[in-house]
C-alpha cells in the first residue's frame, strides 16, 4: 500500500514519477553516502550540474558510476548561471551530454541569497521551451511570477521555499497557496527544506512535489534523512488527500460524553 | 611534436599534437565519451559532428560533464 | 528498512512496541473503517473508553469485534473523569474488564477545554501506581507538572499539543522540548494533531510517540489519513535519529561554486 | 416471579428473577463475560468472584465494557 | 489624545492604574538607568523583591530612593521561594516592610525554567486570601489553573508568555485566549516579553496588562526600551478596543477600481 | 518625549517626514471620519489614487477638503494599472494634478492578488526616474527585485508584507530582513498590515517605514486604530533602536537568586 | 447652439458649445482648476498650456482628479 | 562589653552590647526603619512591636528589605 500509490504519479510534461521527492547530488560527504542515499530517498529523478571537466585529475570516481540511471533520470541545472545567457548556454551543453530535454532552470539574482532573477528567468525559459526543452524553473514565490513561467511554456513551477541550503522550512506558505491557485503547472517546492515535516508541510499545501540537496545531503546521517524524506513527502500527500479536520480553537471529546460510570 | 596545436581547452593553454578531429582530441585527453558535451569556438557540437569536425590552431574548446548538484 | 526500525522501538514500562504511533478508538464512521484504519496506522496500541453497557440495544456490534487483539493491546482511559476519584474508579473498572494494568488517566478541569486538571492528575497517578498500574497520563504542556507525573511513578508524560479534537497542532513546541529535557520517562504527544506534519514535528522534537484520535477518524478518509500518520510518525523519528542540517538565515549552494563554463 | 429482585442496573431501576449469583445475572441480561467489569454496591469484583456472589433486593450493580474512545 | 485615555484605566481590587504596564525593578546597570527607565515606561506598579538587608555594606545606596513612591506603587515579589509555605511568610514579610496588602504571588517549581509550582500557588493564593492579601499570582498558561486562582480569590491572574527573562514573546496565544474566556479578572502576562510587539500581541489578545523587567531592564538602552514598551501596550490597548480588520487569504484594493484613465 | 523624536525622523529623497506610518485615503466610512484618523495616525504623508473626475455628480464633497495639506503631502499611486504604460501615463497625469514629482508606483500583476508586475514596475521606475519623478514603488518581498528598483533610481523600496488589504500581518519576516541587507535605500512595508503589532514588527525588523490603509480605513474604529498605528510605528522604531535582548530558550531570573530569607 | 463642439470627455462623448479654449472647458464643466490634470488626445497638457489650447470637433479630453486611495 | 548578647542575623551569627529592645537593635545596626521588616524566632513582628519587644541571647533574626526585583 506505501509503496505503491500507483494512481498518483507525479506527472511532469507527460512523464510519469512514481516518487514526488527530487534529490540534489551535491554536498555529499563520499559518493557511497550519495548512492545509499539516493536509494533510501526513492527519487527517480536526481538533479546533476554541468561543469568543466578536469582535465588533470582523474581520481575521485565519476559521479554518474554512482547513480542507477536504470531507475532514476538525470535532471541537468544551470546552477551558477547569472544572466539568462549562461544558463541557455548551459542548458545547451547539458542536453548534449545528457542526451535529455529536461532542465532544471536557475538564472541566480545574487550570490549571497541565491535567490533568482525572475525577469531572466522567464526570458530564459521562453527561448528554451521554443528549442523543446522540458523547463523546471528554479522561482521565487511570487504568483505573478508563476504565471508568467506558465505562460511561458514551463513543465512546472518551483518555487523555493527559503534560501537555498538555509534549512528554514516554507517561509510563505500563503504565497505557495496562491501559487498552487494561480497556476495549472505542478508545483515542486525547491529550496530550503531542513527536516522531514517541512516536506510534509509542502505537500499539505498541496504541492506536487519537493526538490532538495542540502536537506538531506549534509544532515548528520545523509542515507537516513533520505528515507525519512521519503516518507515525509508520501504522508503529507496522503494527508493532503485524506482531507484533514478543520482547526477549531476548542477541544472535542474523543471519547463519548455519556455512559461514563460514576 | 613540431606539428602541434595550441588550443585553449576549458580555460587554459594547452599545447597537443596534429590531431584529425574533436573525437580524436577526446581520445588524447583520456576521456570518455559519455555523458559530456563540447563546444568548438562558443558553438557546441552535436555529438554526431565530433569525427568529422577538425582542430585548427587557437581553438577555444570547452569539454563539460555532470557534476553533482541541487 | 522502513518496516522494520526494530532497533528503534517504543519501550514503556519494560514493553516494546513497534509503533511510536497510539491511535484512539472514537468517533469514526463506522468500525469497519476503524478497523481499517487502525490496520493501516500500524498502531500496536489503541485506547478505549470505559462506559456503562447498554442493557438493551444490542444491536451495532461491539467495538472489540473490530480490532486484532491479537497485534494491539488495548489501553483504557478515564476519559470523562472530572476528579482524582472518578478516575481512580474507572481505572480499576478498566483492569478488571480489561485483564492488564494499563490505563490512560485523564482527569478533566473544564468540559470547553478538556484541559487536565493537573493537582488531581498527580494525585490520581500515586494511588494508582501503588496499586500496580502502569500510568500513561494526559497532561498540560508545563515541566514542573511533568516532573511531577515523573516522581508519582508515571511510565510516560503524555502533554496535549493542543485541545483535543482541536487539530491545530504543537502549540508550543518550546514548552514540549522542556519537558523532554526535564523528565526521563518518555514523552508523549496526546491531544491535537490535525495533519501529518503535525506528528512528524512532534517526533522531531524528540518526543517518544504521538496519541491521536479524532485527526484519524474524523479526516475525511480516515484510512489514508491514518497511513499518512503511521509514515509522519516515521518519518518524523527518522528525521530526529538523522539529525538535521542547521537553520540558517542565508543560502548555501549545493552545486559547486566553480567550474561553470562561461 | 413472584420473588423476583429489584435492582438498580446502571443507574436504572430493573426488576428480574430470584437469580443465584451475579454471574447468573449476567447470563440472564444476556452478556458476554469477556472484557466487562462489574461493580456490586461500590465494590469492584473480581472477575472470579461473580459465581460465588449472590445479590440482594436493592443492590445496585454497575456494569461496564470498553467503546471507542481516544 | 495619547495621554489620555482616562476611560480605560486598569482596574485591579478596585485600583485604578493610569498605565497598564508594570515594571519589575531587577536587572538594571544601575539605579539611574533604573529611574529614567521608570520614568519613561509610566508604569505606576512596579515590583520588588524581598530580600535579607545586608548588613556590612551600606554603600551602592537603596533602591527606594530611586522609586518616585508618590506616583508608583511597590508590589512586592515572592521571587525565589519554592513552596507554598516560604512564598507565605515571604508574602507577610513584604507586607509588613511595604505596609501594604499587595503582593505579586510567586512559588517557583524549578530552577532552570523558572515555571511556577501551580498546585503550591494556589494552595498559598488561598491563605493569603484569607489573611487579607491582594494576590496576583504568576502563572503557567493553563486555563483550569487560572480559574482554580480566581476560585481562591486571586485579584488577577497572571500567566508567563514564556520563560521570565527568556524574552520568546508569547509562546502560544491560543491558551491566553482560552484563559480570557474562562476567568473573569484581569489577565496579566507576565514574563517572556522581548520586544515591543510582544507587548502589543499581549494586549491585542484582549489582556488586561503586562508585566515585565529583563525586556526593559537588559536591552541596550533600558530607558528607550522602556518608553517603546509604554507605546506598545498603548497600541495593542488602542488596537483591541478599535477592533481589527479580519484576515483574509487574499487582496482587497484600497484605491478604487474603477475610473483608471486608460 | 514620546513627541519629540527629533533626530530620528524619516528621508526620503532628502525630505524630511516626522512620522514613520504613511496612510492611505481609501475605503473609510466617510471622510469626517477619514480626517479624524489622519490627524490622530500623525501622518505626514499620505496616499491618493487619480481618477477621472465624475462630471455629473458633484455631490459629496472632495477629498482634499478633508486633508490638512498643510501638514500632510499627497503621495499620488498609480493602483489600478496593469503595464508600465499606464503606470507611467497615471504617474505623469498625478503629478500635473499635484504638482509634485513623488509617486508611489504600482503596476499590478493580477486582479486577485494585487501583486505587482516587478517586471513592468522595473522598467516604469527606470522611465519615470529619467523623468525626475521620485518613485517609490510597491513591490513583493523579493531581494533582487529590490536590488533592481534601487539600481533603477527608486527613492524607497516598498516590498508587500501581505497582500493588499488582507491583514495577515509580514508573511515573510526573513525576506524583509534580507531585503533591508541588500539596499541602501530607505524600506518601507507596504501592504498586508491589519492591527498594530504587525506594524511594530515590520520597525523592529528594521524598516524605516510602514505604508498602510486598510488596516485604519475598515477598523471598526478607524480613528483609534489610526492612533494605535501611530503608537505602534514608534514603539517598533524605538524598540529597535533600543537593541532587545536576545532570545532564550531558559530562564534566567529577574529577581536576586541570593539573599531569600527562608 | 448650432456651433457645438462633440467632445469625448472621460470616455464618453458629450456636446458642448463653441468653447475658446481647454480652460473655459473646464469653467463650463465647473470644475475647479485645482489638483485636476487634463490631457488632450493622450497628450497631457501642462497647466499653463490650458489657456492656449484650443478645442477641436472630436478632440479626447481626460479629466482626472485625485480621489481616496492606498 | 561583658553583658553582649550573642544572635543570629540573617544567618550570622553575631555578638552585640547589651540592647533594650528590638528597635535598639536597628539603630545599633543603622538601619533605617523605613520600608524593611523584622522576623524573631520566626514570627514576623508588626513594626509597633519592635520598641517593647526584648532581646534574648541566642535569638534568630531576620531583617528584609526591598530590592531590585520582577
Amino acid at each position: 500500500m506505501t509503496q505503491g500509490l500507483p494512481d498518483d504519479a507525479l506527472v511532469l510534461a507527460g512523464r510519469s514519477f512514481g516518487s514526488r521527492l527530487i534529490v540534489g547530488t551535491g554536498k555529499y560527504p563520499d559518493f557511497e553516502v550519495m548512492r545509499e542515499a539516493l536509494a533510501r530517498s526513492g527519487a527517480e529523478m536526481v538533479t546533476v550540474a554541468v561543469r568543466r571537466t578536469n582535465l588533470g585529475d582523474k581520481s575521485g570516481g565519476n559521479l554518474l558510476d554512482y547513480i542507477d540511471t536504470g531507475r532514476i533520470m538525470l535532471l541537468p541545472n544551470t546552477a551558477g548561471c547569472y544572466t539568462a545567457e549562461e544558463a541557455i548556454r548551459t542548458a545547451r551543453l547539458g542536453r548534449e551530454a545528457g542526451l535529455s530535454e529536461w532542465v532544471k532552470l536557475e538564472v541566480i539574482g545574487d550570490e549571497k541569497t541565491l535567490f533568482p532573477d525572475t525577469e531572466a528567468l522567464v526570458a530564459a525559459t521562453r527561448v528554451l521551451v521554443r528549442e523543446g526543452f522540458i523547463v523546471l524553473p528554479y522561482t521565487n514565490d511570487d504568483p505573478i511570477v508563476a504565471r508568467k513561467l506558465e505562460d511561458a511554456g514551463a513543465a512546472a513551477v518551483m518555487p523555493l521555499g527559503a534560501p537555498i541550503g538555509s534549512g528554514m522550512g516554507i517561509q510563505n506558505p500563503a504565497h505557495i497557496r496562491i501559487i498552487l491557485e494561480t497556476v495549472s503547472v505542478p508545483v515542486i517546492v525547491d529550496a530550503g527544506v531542513g527536516t522531514a515535516s517541512d516536506a510534509s508541510i509542502a505537500m499539505e499545501l498541496g504541492c506536487d512535489g519537493v526538490l532538495m540537496n542540502t536537506g538531506i545531503a549534509c544532515a548528520q546521517n545523509p542515507a537516513a534523512m533520505a528515507e525519512a524524506m521519503k516518507l515525509a513527502v508520501r504522508s503529507g500527500r496522503l494527508a493532503y488527500k485524506a482531507g484533514r479536520i478543520p482547526r477549531k480553537m476548542y477541544a472535542s471529546a474523543s471519547s463519548p460524553v455519556d455512559g461514563v460510570s460514576r | 611534436m613540431e606539428t602541434a596545436l595550441t588550443l585553449e581547452i576549458n580555460g587554459e593553454r594547452r599545447s597537443v599534437p596534429q590531431l584529425p578531429s574533436v573525437r580524436a582530441l577526446l581520445a588524447h585527453l583520456r576521456l570518455k565519451e559519455e555523458r559530456i558535451a563540447v563546444e568548438l569556438n562558443s558553438r557546441i557540437l552535436r555529438r554526431e559532428e565530433w569525427e568529422r569536425t577538425p582542430l585548427r590552431d587557437r581553438d577555444r574548446i570547452e569539454i563539460v560533464q555532470f557534476v553533482g548538484g541541487g
